[in-house]
């Protein structure tokens, strides 16, 4: 009955234990689910749940125009609506369904078979376990919120039935992969010993290059650079970012899957990077420009948000505000400097903030975890922090080239069956009429 | 009867409103604009993409009046309206050919 | 000091327990309160609260016109503000306060009395217990949005003081006894051993009943049919259901009473038939008008989260997914060919929705809680499906009746004292300015 | 590693035990960590959180005009940003560093210096702890709501860079004193016996007084009396207002320390105490001007809301709803007659709802712990109300009188070296423009 | 050519665009005004701040005919814009000098 | 001098806009306004309540120019705003008698 999934940061422990020690399907006649532990991690899913609807669809949805305010709620919400069922038909199997290739789950718990109110999951405690459901459910968030952070990429001129049809296949062959290969005890990257405790490759740089490659392929937005395309909502930006902030917590100190020191450590983390990474994106702003802008301190939020993501359990809060101040600088600079140099039109920054900022965090994770820096210590077996950065290496090219190819084919074929974009005279009018039917305002 | 259209800065519509009423106007259409002149706009930046919104919030309004009251009218727009500044505004004077009251169906000065 | 009063879902446990063995007044001297339990049921309450306001007061206040935005509001803030202080004064004593009619709780508790902070109240398992003060808080929740969704039948019509005095009296004689019939031991559809998990009768049937009869008491809003009665904010209505679904969780799993496995299986099934019904109203749209609307989602999520109310303590995932699938459906013909057919103007589609969905909810949970379709069990004594729909069934009629009776006595008397209905002119101008003194929006 | 601070609430048990009993350094060895507490304490943390972003800044950017509206946003962001990257460093060892001086915590835990993951922090419960990153967490949080809640006072005219200077220097020399005097062990006004459970003098008169000062030392906003100043979006306060509702209850629930009946009663009482406070409000105002407006609500909301912070704890629920019933009014007397008699312009009545709100709450919090009113009894040694009260006064008039001239001060150092109010023509344009270069709508 | 400007009630526009399309009105522009005039504002009392709003919202239709449709135009607008309260709108008329229609660079009555 | 009044396409705004000033246009008013013409609106469905909406989005310029310069502005806008399209929009021009710079107090050609 029991998961025999691991969650990375158990490689923390683990790792210090010396071996990746995942027979805990051998009797373990000690098992306890701990009530704390399940309040913890039913209140961390309804926090993703909130960081995608209204979250991400409120930060995503204020930054396009008027006319396509409800094409990106839709997005989002049909986007989540159908993975969560993915998810249980045969995304859960294919992430964590018992099998020990290293690359997927299996077809074991095909539609939850087996899985039933007695069943549990492992922790990273020996003898701590979780009803399997709320595991389900958790990761089933993460796996929701995804996909949905592509939508930043190709808002505006997307078409819908091509989104609906690439995500079903992209978490299919992309996302379960990656989820396995990342935190799945036999999964590789697992077993590189790279550090990933909420996922910052799994789910920013994964869907952040998903997002890039959406945007080379699509092309720009009509008008690009000619229209005014300033963020309709600036309040509902600000207020989804806050949201995001909020929820992130289910996604950060929720990885620990128990309420204990380490969670706790994952919360201070996410508060004190994202304070900073808001703070340092405004004085870079201010230095720029003069102004230090409400969209500036809404995207340094993301950005802190992502960067802390992989590193939020094993670095200390002063790593974190460190790792915060660093990350806002390098969006920043591609955001604005990058994008339009290669005049890619990522048009909400999925790839600029999600990519980037993944790619930074996990990459600083592997400094930051140094005990020396006020860290939980390296967790590859050379245990020195060069072993370490590299296995982080390792993993986020891994990520880029699977996600990388992964899409880019997956959008072709696409294209080829029911395309990717609407027309000219559909984009000039707005999704909203023209793919949905309706207005998001009227008087 | 003069049609008089009249673009103000959207601070000063209170004190022209007042200032009219004074004098006996006893109407007026407002509507919010985009005004294009030589107050110049401001630039907008969101995360690298610069937008030079070239136009100015205005406040237009449209009044009607006898002819009579005309040049009163302009006279006191142009003493409400008034900051010195740039941007302050211009006013336009058309001939109106006919006007209806539609509760009564009174026309002409009648129905001002 | 123990509360007397039992849960719903109790039911289940105690069935198979073969007995309603209510006896936990009998001296227990191992009664435990476990700090997660407790956690889980404080995040709970405030999820709740967060449902109605703001999720419920946004997702309705967006369907209105501009000019009826803050009366939705206020009505909403109003409605829980009151009935919460009711439920102190005497509506906790109503519906639990320990008697020992079918009907109603009884006067020992009015004002609270008897209550302390050592008082506690029972769960689901024998000898766990929790602080009575937040099984009162729950509880309270659930009075104070109940008669919140009705404002959804009456919107921009309605007159401001006769809502007040109806949802006094409405809490008074309809809810509380129902609450207490439903969820209280003593309770006369309790005994029936009829499955309403975290409320689908008392909460959506109940107040959609009462929004049926609003909406054909008052009559149509003026210029309904002629003028555009679009929804001012599709942003707001989007964002308020998804504040609705984030929020459902403290209703459904919350209902557990405790953080155990059932309580994670019911989150579990909250997410994925809410994410089925949102995807298959999406579809109903798209085949019937061409294009899946952004107020489509929005009903399917609302509708998904009512119909596995009843169902998600006794359902497995598959079953409520398929729950999911089915009520969106349903739901799309009422708010469209019925309404329309029969001219009730159900403006926001409290009945529609609630009621109908409630109903779809209430029945199948009769049949999806079968073991074979993987749920966990009939409660009726005859263990058939049979045996169990027919007890669903009751429930619902005896709901039905005794809330359309109530409801339709306590209009007419509030129409004699108070009057129901703004005059023509203040319906044309808005009752934002004509019920409040103040507009939505300014620039 | 234990920390050595311990929180008002905490007065209650220790008084009760006639002896303040720091002593829990010594040799604990049963000091025990339940994860059902973490789970709490993580969930109420980031309920403040809310509270701030996305709670507050609706609330408060919803008052403004639109051309300033994300100025609000940008303030409230920006100081709850840089408080807690203060608070890592300096703040917590100025609060709670473990000195022993009435005034302040000392140096000893700069930079969290000394803290890690073994690291605990004491409950009001002896042996009872709890990993001492979550009480940093939770106690940040209120270090970062409080000084954004002055912006109400300032809102539409101060300077930014006038704002961050100020925000630094007032949380180092009056939040983090008066935390340390309130809150810690050492603590002055803690040792008066003085009851203030979640913040009452700390947050809200600490904060309403600011408030006042920068009202007055700034002057009125132009044109106001003349020009139109109504909220430009009532939506977004009334949504913004219930954020704050449900956030509370990390606020005060959370200030418990433990998921104990206590935090339950607190809930309870911050349920109804402000469910009160709202019906009043709207009586009130029906009675003086013939309408109850939404604003009405949502300020009797946040009225309500401060008033109980102090009390919740030690309160019965009959003596929060009386509680609730009578701010409102005082508030109410407060906004409308003694501002516009006295003429200082605290634009969004910072000082009128948290400050008069706040007293109101902190002298009553004397009276309604009575046992005979159904409270949990007194805590100063006397062992009477009038004692109590006189606590409660003393408590009030330190923090008005320290706030006082600490903000005055401090304003006026701010003002040489920065300014703190913008130039007429940017006031006129709009903060958003002028100071961030941006709109907050576009269409 | 006429230009006939016409305030009228909000939730009479359907109406009057409707009659107007059954005489042959082919095109009009519509703005959301602010009304000034006999029809009074109403009060809005914000915490104890009171704001006489004294502009009430108005429809304002701009549309262009040929001379010998002006008359049934206004008329018609006359009728279905009525309700017999006061602020039912007024219509005013201009001359127009000239109309081109852009796509086809028709001009005068084969612009309308 | 001449008021000329275009109803065009809002995305054809800026170059519109940019194609007057090369030609020496100094200042102009800009409304959004809701058109109704021969290009056809479209139909929004909300849970069954079906709405027509048969206006369509469009931007009004509202220009004063000397006599002398009216025929270029009225070419000028007719070639930036075309699509070739229906819906492309319409040009008024009226005659105005009098114009007033409020600033200054300046009038007529003057002023503009
Ligand atoms: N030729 C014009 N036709 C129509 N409106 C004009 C014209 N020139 C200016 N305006 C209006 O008058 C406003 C003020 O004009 P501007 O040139 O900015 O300043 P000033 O009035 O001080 O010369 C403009 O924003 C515009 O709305
Ligand atoms: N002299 C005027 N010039 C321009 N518009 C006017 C004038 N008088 C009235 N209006 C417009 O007509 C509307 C209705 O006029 P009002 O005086 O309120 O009522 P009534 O039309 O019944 O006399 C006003 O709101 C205003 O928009
Ligand atoms: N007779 C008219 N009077 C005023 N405005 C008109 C008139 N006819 C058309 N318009 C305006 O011009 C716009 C475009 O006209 P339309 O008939 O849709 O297309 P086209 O210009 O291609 O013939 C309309 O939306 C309306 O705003």
């Amino acid at each position: 009955m029991k998961n025999l999934s691991k969650i990375a940061g158990l490689a923390g422990v683990l790792a210090l234990a010396g071996l990746p020690a995942l027979a805990q399907d051998a009797a373990a006649p000690a098992e306890v689910i701990d009530k704390g532990d399940v309040a913890w991690m039913m209140t961390s899913s309804l926090l993703v749940l909130f960081m995608i609807i209204p979250g991400l669809a409120l930060f995503y949805g204020g930054l396009v125009r008027t006319k396509n305010m409800l094409s990106v709620l839709m997005q989002t919400t049909m986007i989540a609506s159908i993975v969560m069922i993915v998810w249980v038909l045969w995304g859960y199997s294919f992430a964590f369904g018992g099998g020990t290739s290293p690359f997927w789950g299996g077809l074991g718990k095909i539609f939850l078979s087996g899985v039933t109110m007695d069943s549990t999951a492992a922790t990273f405690t020996d003898g701590v376990v979780l009803p399997e459901y709320v595991f389900i459910a958790f990761q089933m968030t993460f796996a929701a919120i995804t996909p949905a952070l592509i939508v930043g990429a190709f808002a505006e001129r997307a078409k819908f039935s091509g989104i609906v049809l690439f995500m079903i296949l992209w978490v299919t062959f992309v996302y379960f992969p990656i989820a396995h290969m990342v935190w799945d005890g036999a999964g590789l990257i697992f077993n590189w010993g790279a550090i990933d405790f909420a996922g910052g490759t799994v789910v920013h740089i994964n869907a952040g290059i998903a997002g890039l490659v959406w945007a080379i392929v699509l092309g720009p937005r009509l008008g690009l650079g000619k229209e005014n395309m300033a963020p309709h909502s600036m309040t509902l930006t600000m207020a989804g970012a806050a949201m995001l902030w909020v929820g992130w917590f289910g996604f950060n100190a929720g990885s620990n899957l128990e309420a204990t020191a380490n969670a706790t450590l994952a919360m201070l983390n996410t508060f004190v990077a994202t304070a900073a990474a808001v703070v340092s994106w405004s004085i870079v702003e201010g230095w720029v420009r003069g102004k230090a802008s409400g969209l500036g301190a809404a995207s340094g939020m993301v950005a802190g948000l992502v960067a802390i993501t992989p590193a939020c359990g094993t670095t200390g809060p002063v790593g974190a505000i460190f790792l915060g101040l660093l990350v806002s600088p390098i969006c920043f600079f591609f955001v604005t400097a990058i994008k339009s140099k290669f005049k890619y039109d990522d048009s909400l920054d999925a790839f600029g903030v999600h990519g980037v900022g993944g790619i930074v965090g996990a990459i600083m994770t592997g400094i930051l975890c140094a005990p020396s820096l006020g860290g939980t210590g390296f967790v590859v077996e050379a245990g020195t922090m060069g072993a370490q950065v590299f296995a982080q290496i390792k993993a986020v090219l891994l990520t880029i080239v699977w996600s990388g190819i992964g899409s880019l084919v997956i959008i072709y074929i696409v294209k080829a069956i029911t395309g990717i974009r609407v027309s000219a005279d559909d984009e000039r009018q707005g999704l909203d009429l023209t793919a949905h039917g309706e207005s998001a305002y009227h008087s | 009867m003069k049609l008089i259209i009249a673009a103000i800065k959207p601070f000063k519509l209170e004190e022209v409103r007042e200032a009219l009423t004074t004098i006996g106007v006893r109407g007026m259409m407002v509507t919010e604009i985009k005004g294009f002149g030589a107050q110049s706009g401001h630039t907008e930046i969101y995360r690298g993409a610069e937008y030079a919104v070239n136009f100015v919030p205005k406040v237009k309004l449209e009044i009607v009046v006898a002819d009579g009251l005309a040049d009163e009218v302009v006279d006191t727009i142009l003493k409400a309206a008034k900051t010195d500044k740039i941007g302050d505004g211009k006013i336009f004077v058309l001939d109106v050919g006919q006007a209806v009251r539609v509760r009564t169906g009174e026309t002409n000065d009648d129905a001002l």
